[in-house]
């Protein structure tokens, strides 16, 4: 039972890292309908540069700096390649946002070479006992992070201007460009967005137990891929539970694979990968999605 | 159709036209009295060495690579072989197996030896082309596995006796007796197997119950491996993963209470773990099976070794990687010295001056090496090393050179 | 203009109306019709225009034939690889140039070409402690079979294929990738697990196209194994280029294009949507199936690891940069593509912002991702027709970006 | 001619998008062979009732069928198979084939060549491909198009872009042709032209006809019937002259002036 609890809320809290990089990917296809395959470069950048400058200025102010780096570093992307592509199609503009990764990702990567950069954390390897169940306390500050860090973001889109130009936006661009919302400003800033949670997921992903940054720390992105898509590209509430879905999941395929043959041997990796291509099968808009990422 | 029947006369023209071509036709030959192959000039000698320095194993490839360059411009410095400069030809692969077997498309026709190869994926696949192209290749890996071929030359102890001493110090030193536990964790692939061949043999020899967990290249959080490991109840942990898996799995196993000792492959420790959280606990219990004689030992020619990198590449980690590339290049150095004085330059040449060592040895400390045998490793006894923060190198000697009897009754069988 | 036109039959036009009407293609000035054009194409190339592709067609060939007479291993592995790439690229832009469908997967169908030749034409082996699995058949039926294969492969996925649009299967082919992956390095009986296993040499009517000791000697230069693939492997891409062209201009190529500009349109219009995306999802999928098993020819060795995310977005970068949509351009584009990075390594030296192994900065193999990354967000934003923009304007296919220049009206309601 | 066109029926068609209910209860018939005018004011549901017919939405309840045959449910492929051709408000060619590509596109279902017969250039798909440009080649000389035939339809100028839209659903060599709008956006003489070349399409071609139009001129002057739509419910039918006068119409879409 306390094995079953530990991995609930081990795999819950990676759930909620997941879930943070998820958003980013809704916010982005929610206000410009295009799917942000440069995300996880935004991922490592803002990981990147927590890691660099915290022995100088210390881990909150270095925190800070990662989160407006990647933030900036997406308004840029957004701004210098995809605004002058405007015109083109949600595919397109797909498509280069796959440019804009290799890119970043081959710099960033060169960067870090072969290190594995600790990001001077406060948490340490330190853990809390629970009624028997044993939790490192980076888990804890992921889960409490992220989900502040989603309760913001949710109650903003609710109740800011840009939350509204947003949703208008993600309703029916042209009305809304003709309401008087800015476009370019709302999807700067969803991309603004994106990479500010980016780099805050990029933190826990790094914290213990995991040693620090590694240039394949962006691949994590990629399983919030899936979750992004199994809760529905569109949904924000999607986003979360496919988030937490994925983490569940996975922690419970590497808790049980010794019970079982199918779960060896990095069932885990796949396990987002299998469940994402099950719901799309089932319902192709995802759990939560209402608009019609695919037709029938 | 008539396009395509004139492409056809047109390509037959063209081929026979191409009858003038001056394609060469490989190389060969002799001057002053030695016999020449493939990549010896009458002034060059040229070796090559297909490394990783933008892969995984990018911190492995830059030591390794740097080693060697110091070792061959020593060499040079001291008059080269036969009146000629070794030349070293580094293409990098980045771990991608395509990208070498193209590099080395390109560079096998003007190389007269390959001093090193990383990754062991990339080894098998040019294997059958090293053994037609007669090419004396050293790998930077350790799988049992690349035993058996007389042109592959594996350097101190496979994996597989490394996790047999590793078993053997773990009974002797730390108490493990017959029906105790011990978890091995280990990469899949050849890396891991093959320390799972050697752990298996072991631990059934001492009547150890095996636990074992197989983890891929891309899995950084080892909390799950760890949980089972507490839940079997190990008394020890066989640890043949990457240096990052390893830290993970040491800090978690320390969060969770579990304080049992480590016992890893050489591949499982890099220096740059001491930079980390875990570093505490990799000092406290975290043993190294390795063959490569530390830098904090006390052997004159490493002590020189140290000196002399330090001053080649200022501020460049000191490690294993040096070691193993400085004492690779060196076997590859001899070869030609004695090829060399066979006079008798050629591949085959150079192959057959390297099979003659019996007891290889220059003088940087371990154990000597056979290289006469192909399909047994060149030795069975390694060192057992300490991360230390305070050490040169990382690590600190723990355990003299030696062969456990569990390793004399091992017998790898080769691939 | 006339003031009726007879009712056509409603299944048939008919005979009575074909041929009574002058050729309708292309009005003088324009040499050859667009894509998509109204089909019957001149069928006679007897003019100027036509003896000038001949030669060129002619000096072309000649040219591929040449090359194994004079160039060294290093560069005939390089070409065959382009070709194989190319192969591949053209495939995936048939689904993502023409059709808009992304694919991030089309490393998995390489993979299921690759083995599954490897698989039926080995014999059973020990290798690296694994004991293989094979079949042994003759090669040129195990590659026929192996192409198959990935087009069956194709036609598994097309529940989604047929369901998912632009970008969204783009998420779910990259998860073809992952789980292909995780299956490779399993299967460690059929593909030999992360050392991979040796391909057995391609063999035609008793000529085994591999390196032997005693070479066969043609005109003076000894024929290893590449000296004698290079001739199939040209054949093999000038017919899948010429086929990929005829979809292209054809029936199939309207319906996809449409697709892709109006996929409410081309269902209004009669073409059946989901059925044309995943029949063209399964013939990018036989083309990359045959590129595959050309490339672990060349190769020697399939390896699982090659198969991954990595190649997948090559080959997008390759039909990015030569240009979406057109068949040329993917050859240029995967031409492009997988040759820089030899020609930075090999030339490094010569090239200043290329370090030199063991330097800081970019190694030939980074500047080589990072160069073709740029061209890739490059070419989109100022090339829209890729490098195919370059040439002389030909009978290119129309990219995307021209029908943006051209103010496209709007989307289709909803 | 006409005797083989199906009468097309629409029976208490409902749609509801999220809680609006886009079209209520609505039926009206077009008779084999007829002009057929739904006019409305904006929002009054008529692209809706377009987007039934044609397949691209499904109605809550209700039914549409052609002579025996049911298109509610039917995908859009399967209705255009059956006869029913349709243009769009906004202009759904696509922009990089050529005029000459897009017609015969809309050959689709009258044709059969496939990946591997257009790929291997079979004779079977060569000769298809020769007899539908042919007919093809007919039908935009018919509708004013023939001079564009090689241009890529994104280059093309508006107005010929609306007629092109005409021949492509032409070419589908319908039974019921659906024309969304088609004069939207033209000046005076485009309209006139646009209006004579759907009098003759009908007479030519004998197939029924159902135009959504706010151009009440043109409605007036081509419809044998019209159907008043507002908020999604029908509220007036029948000749152009009975409309003109119905009190709800001029009320509710004619505002207070009669048309001149």
């Amino acid at each position: 039972m306390t094995a079953l609890a530990e991995l609930l809320v081990n795999g819950l809290a990676s759930g909620a890292v997941y879930a943070l990089v998820a958003l980013g990917f809704v916010i982005v296809h929610r206000s410009t309908e295009v799917i942000n395959f440069a995300h996880p470069s935004l991922l490592l950048a803002g990981g990147y540069l927590v890691a660099v400058l915290h022995d100088d200025i210390g881990f909150w102010p270095a925190l800070g700096a990662g989160v407006a780096g990647a933030a900036a570093l997406g308004a840029l992307v957004e701004f210098v390649v995809l605004r002058r592509l405007r015109s083109g199609s949600h595919g397109t503009l797909s498509i280069v946002t796959i440019g804009v990764d290799i890119v970043l990702t081959v710099e960033i990567a060169r960067r870090i070479g072969a290190e594995v950069l600790p990001l001077g954390d406060p948490w340490g390897d330190r853990v809390v006992q629970v009624g028997g169940v044993t939790i490192a306390q980076a888990r804890i500050a992921a889960l409490g992070v992220a989900v502040a860090a989603i309760t913001v973001f949710l109650l903003a889109f609710k109740y800011t201007s840009w939350g509204v130009a947003m949703r208008a936006a993600a309703e029916d661009r042209a009305t809304a460009a003709l309401m008087g919302v800015r476009l370019g400003r709302v999807s700067a800033g969803a991309w603004a967005v994106a990479g500010a949670l980016a780099a805050l997921a990029a933190l826990f992903l790094c914290v213990f137990p995991t040693p620090g940054l590694d240039r394949a720390t962006s691949f994590a992105a990629l399983k919030a891929l899936p979750a992004a898509v199994i809760g529905g590209v569109d949904s924000t509430t999607g986003a979360l539970a496919g988030g937490l879905l994925i983490g569940v999941t996975e922690a419970l395929a590497v808790g049980y694979q010794d019970e079982a043959a199918l779960l060896r041997g990095g069932f885990a990796d796949i396990a987002p990968y299998l469940l994402m291509i099950v719901v799309l099968l089932i319902r192709p808009t995802g759990l939560f999605g209402t608009r019609e990422l695919a037709r029938a | 159709m008539r396009t395509v029947r004139i492409g056809i006369a047109a390509a037959v023209v063209a081929c026979l036209a191409a009858g003038c071509s001056g394609k060469a036709t490989g190389g060969g030959g002799e001057s002053g009295g030695v016999k020449t192959g493939p990549g010896v000039t009458k002034d060059t000698i040229t070796v090559s060495a297909l490394t990783d320095l933008t892969g995984p194993y990018a911190a492995l490839g830059k030591g390794v690579t740097q080693a060697q360059k110091l070792y061959f411009d020593q060499l040079n410095a001291a008059g080269g072989v036969c009146g000629r400069k070794v030349e070293l030809l580094v293409r990098d692969h980045g771990y991608d197996v395509q990208k070498a077997v193209a590099a080395y498309s390109e560079i096998a026709p003007r190389s007269a030896a390959l001093p090193q190869v990383i990754g062991s994926p990339i080894t098998n696949a040019l294997r059958s082309r090293l053994e037609s192209d007669k090419l004396l290749t050293i790998p930077q890996a350790w799988a049992h596995t690349l035993l058996g071929s007389r042109y592959i030359q594996l350097t101190g102890t496979t994996y597989d006796i490394d996790m047999v001493n590793a078993v053997a110090f773990l009974v002797k030193e730390k108490g493990l007796k017959a029906g105790d536990r011990i978890g091995h964790i280990h990469l899949e692939g050849d890396y891991g197997q093959s320390a799972l061949a050697g752990s298996r043999f072991a631990a059934e020899k001492s009547g150890l119950k095996l636990v074992e967990q197989q983890v891929k290249a891309t899995d950084a959080d080892m909390t799950a491996q760890a949980a089972a490991f507490r839940k079997a109840g190990v008394k020890a942990i066989l640890v043949s993963v990457s240096p990052k898996q390893a830290a993970s799995l040491a800090g978690v196993t320390a969060a969770m209470g579990l304080k049992v000792p480590f016992a890893a492959s050489n591949s499982a420790f890099a220096q740059q773990l001491l930079a980390t959280p875990v570093a505490p606990v990799l000092e406290r219990e975290y043993y190294v099976m390795t063959a490569a004689t530390p830098f904090s030992a006390d052997v004159p020619g490493v002590k020189k070794l140290a000196g002399d990198y330090q001053k080649a590449f200022p501020g460049q980690p000191l490690d294993s990687s040096v070691f193993s590339g400085y004492t690779t290049a060196a076997i590859v150095g001899e070869a030609l010295k004695k090829a060399c004085a066979a006079k008798d330059l050629t591949r085959e040449g150079i192959v057959t001056a390297h099979r003659s060592a019996k007891a290889f040895d220059i003088g940087l400390g371990g154990a000597p090496q056979d290289y006469s045998q192909w399909t047994r490793p060149a030795s069975r006894a390694g060192y057992i090393v300490k991360p230390d923060k305070a050490a040169l190198g990382g690590t600190r000697v723990h355990q003299e050179p030696a062969e456990s009897d569990l390793a004399k009754s091992y017998n790898p069988p080769a691939g | 203009m006339p003031d009726s036109i007879p009712p056509s039959g409603r299944r048939d036009p008919g005979p009575a109306g074909a041929g009574t009407l002058a050729d309708p293609a292309a009005p003088a000035g324009v040499a050859s019709p667009p894509p998509g054009g109204d089909g019957a194409r001149p069928a006679s190339r007897a003019g100027r225009g036509g003896w000038a592709r001949a030669a060129a067609g002619l000096a072309a060939a000649a040219a591929v034939c040449a090359v194994p007479f004079y160039a060294e291993a290093f560069w005939l592995q390089a070409g065959l690889f382009a070709m194989a790439a190319a192969i591949g690229a053209i495939g995936l832009n048939l689904l993502t140039g023409v059709a808009g469908q992304l694919s991030m997967g089309h490393a998995f169908f390489l993979a299921v070409g690759a083995y599954t030749y490897v698989w039926l034409a080995a014999e059973p082996e020990r290798a690296a402690g694994h004991t293989l699995h094979g079949l042994g058949w003759p090669p040129p039926l195990a590659a026929a079979v192996a192409v198959a294969a990935a087009g069956i492969a194709g036609g598994l996925f097309s529940p989604i294929a047929g369901r998912l649009r632009g970008a969204s299967l783009g998420i779910a082919t990259l998860a073809l990738v992952f789980l292909g992956q995780h299956v490779l390095f399993r299967a460690e009986a059929v593909t030999g697990g992360v050392n991979g296993r040796a391909v057995p040499p391609m063999e035609i009517l008793g000529l085994r196209l591999a390196d032997s000791p005693e070479p066969p000697v043609v005109l003076g230069v000894p024929f290893g194994g590449l000296e004698m693939l290079w001739f199939p492997g040209a054949a093999l891409l000038a017919l899948a280029a010429w086929f990929a062209r005829g979809v292209v201009y054809g029936r199939p190529g309207r319906a996809l294009t449409t697709i892709r500009d109006h996929e409410i349109a081309a269902g209004a219009m009669g073409v059946p949507v989901a059925r044309y995306r995943a029949g063209v999802f399964v013939v990018s999928s036989v083309y990359a199936g045959l590129a595959g098993v050309l490339l672990a020819l060349v190769f020697q060795r399939a390896v699982p690891e090659y198969f991954g995310l990595a190649l997948a977005l090559d080959y997008l970068a390759m039909i990015v940069i030569g240009g979406l949509g057109s068949v040329g351009g993917a050859a240029a584009g995967a031409v492009f593509v997988s040759l820089l990075p030899q020609l930075l390594t090999r030339y490094g030296d010569a090239i200043p912002f290329v370090a030199q192994p063991g330097e800081e900065g970019l190694s030939p193999s980074e500047a080589a991702r990072v160069l073709y990354g740029a061209a890739f967000v490059a070419v989109l934003l100022y090339l829209p027709r890729g490098l195919r923009g370059l040439l002389p304007r030909c009978a290119a296919p129309a990219s995307r970006a021209r029908a943006v220049r051209a103010g496209d009206a709007g989307d289709p309601p909803r | 001619m006409s005797g083989e066109v199906p009468r097309l029926e629409v029976r208490d068609v409902t749609v509801r998008f999220a809680g609006v209910t886009a079209l209520d209860g609505v039926g009206f018939t077009v008779e084999p062979g007829s002009l057929h005018a739904v006019i409305g004011p904006n929002g009054a549901g008529k692209s809706t009732c377009f987007n039934v017919l044609s397949g691209l939405c499904r109605p809550a309840s209700g039914s549409v069928r052609l002579g025996g045959t049911e298109l509610v449910g039917l995908p859009p492929h399967r209705i255009a198979a059956l006869g029913v051709a349709r243009t769009f408000q906004n202009i759904a060619l696509s922009p990089h084939l050529t005029a000459a590509g897009n017609l015969m596109l809309a050959r689709h279902r009258l044709t059969r060549a496939g990946f591997l017969a257009c790929g291997l250039r079979l004779p079977s798909a060569r000769r298809e491909e020769r007899r539908h440009a042919a007919r093809v080649r007919e039908i935009a000389e018919f509708t004013g198009v023939a001079a564009h035939l090689a241009t890529p339809a994104g280059l093309l100028p508006y107005g010929v872009r609306k007629r092109l839209e005409l021949a492509r659903a032409l070419c589908l060599e319908p039974a019921v042709l659906l024309l969304d709008e088609p004069v939207a956006g033209m000046n005076g003489g485009e309209r006139r032209e646009m209006a004579r070349t759907i009098q003759r399409v009908r007479a030519g071609l004998g197939v029924s006809v159902l135009l959504v139009e706010h151009d009440m001129d043109l409605v007036a002057r081509l419809a044998d019937e019209v159907t008043v739509l507002d908020f999604g419910r029908r509220i007036a039918g029948g000749t152009p002259e009975e409309i003109q006068r119905h009190p709800d119409v001029v009320r509710a879409y004619l505002g207070t002036e009669a048309p001149a």
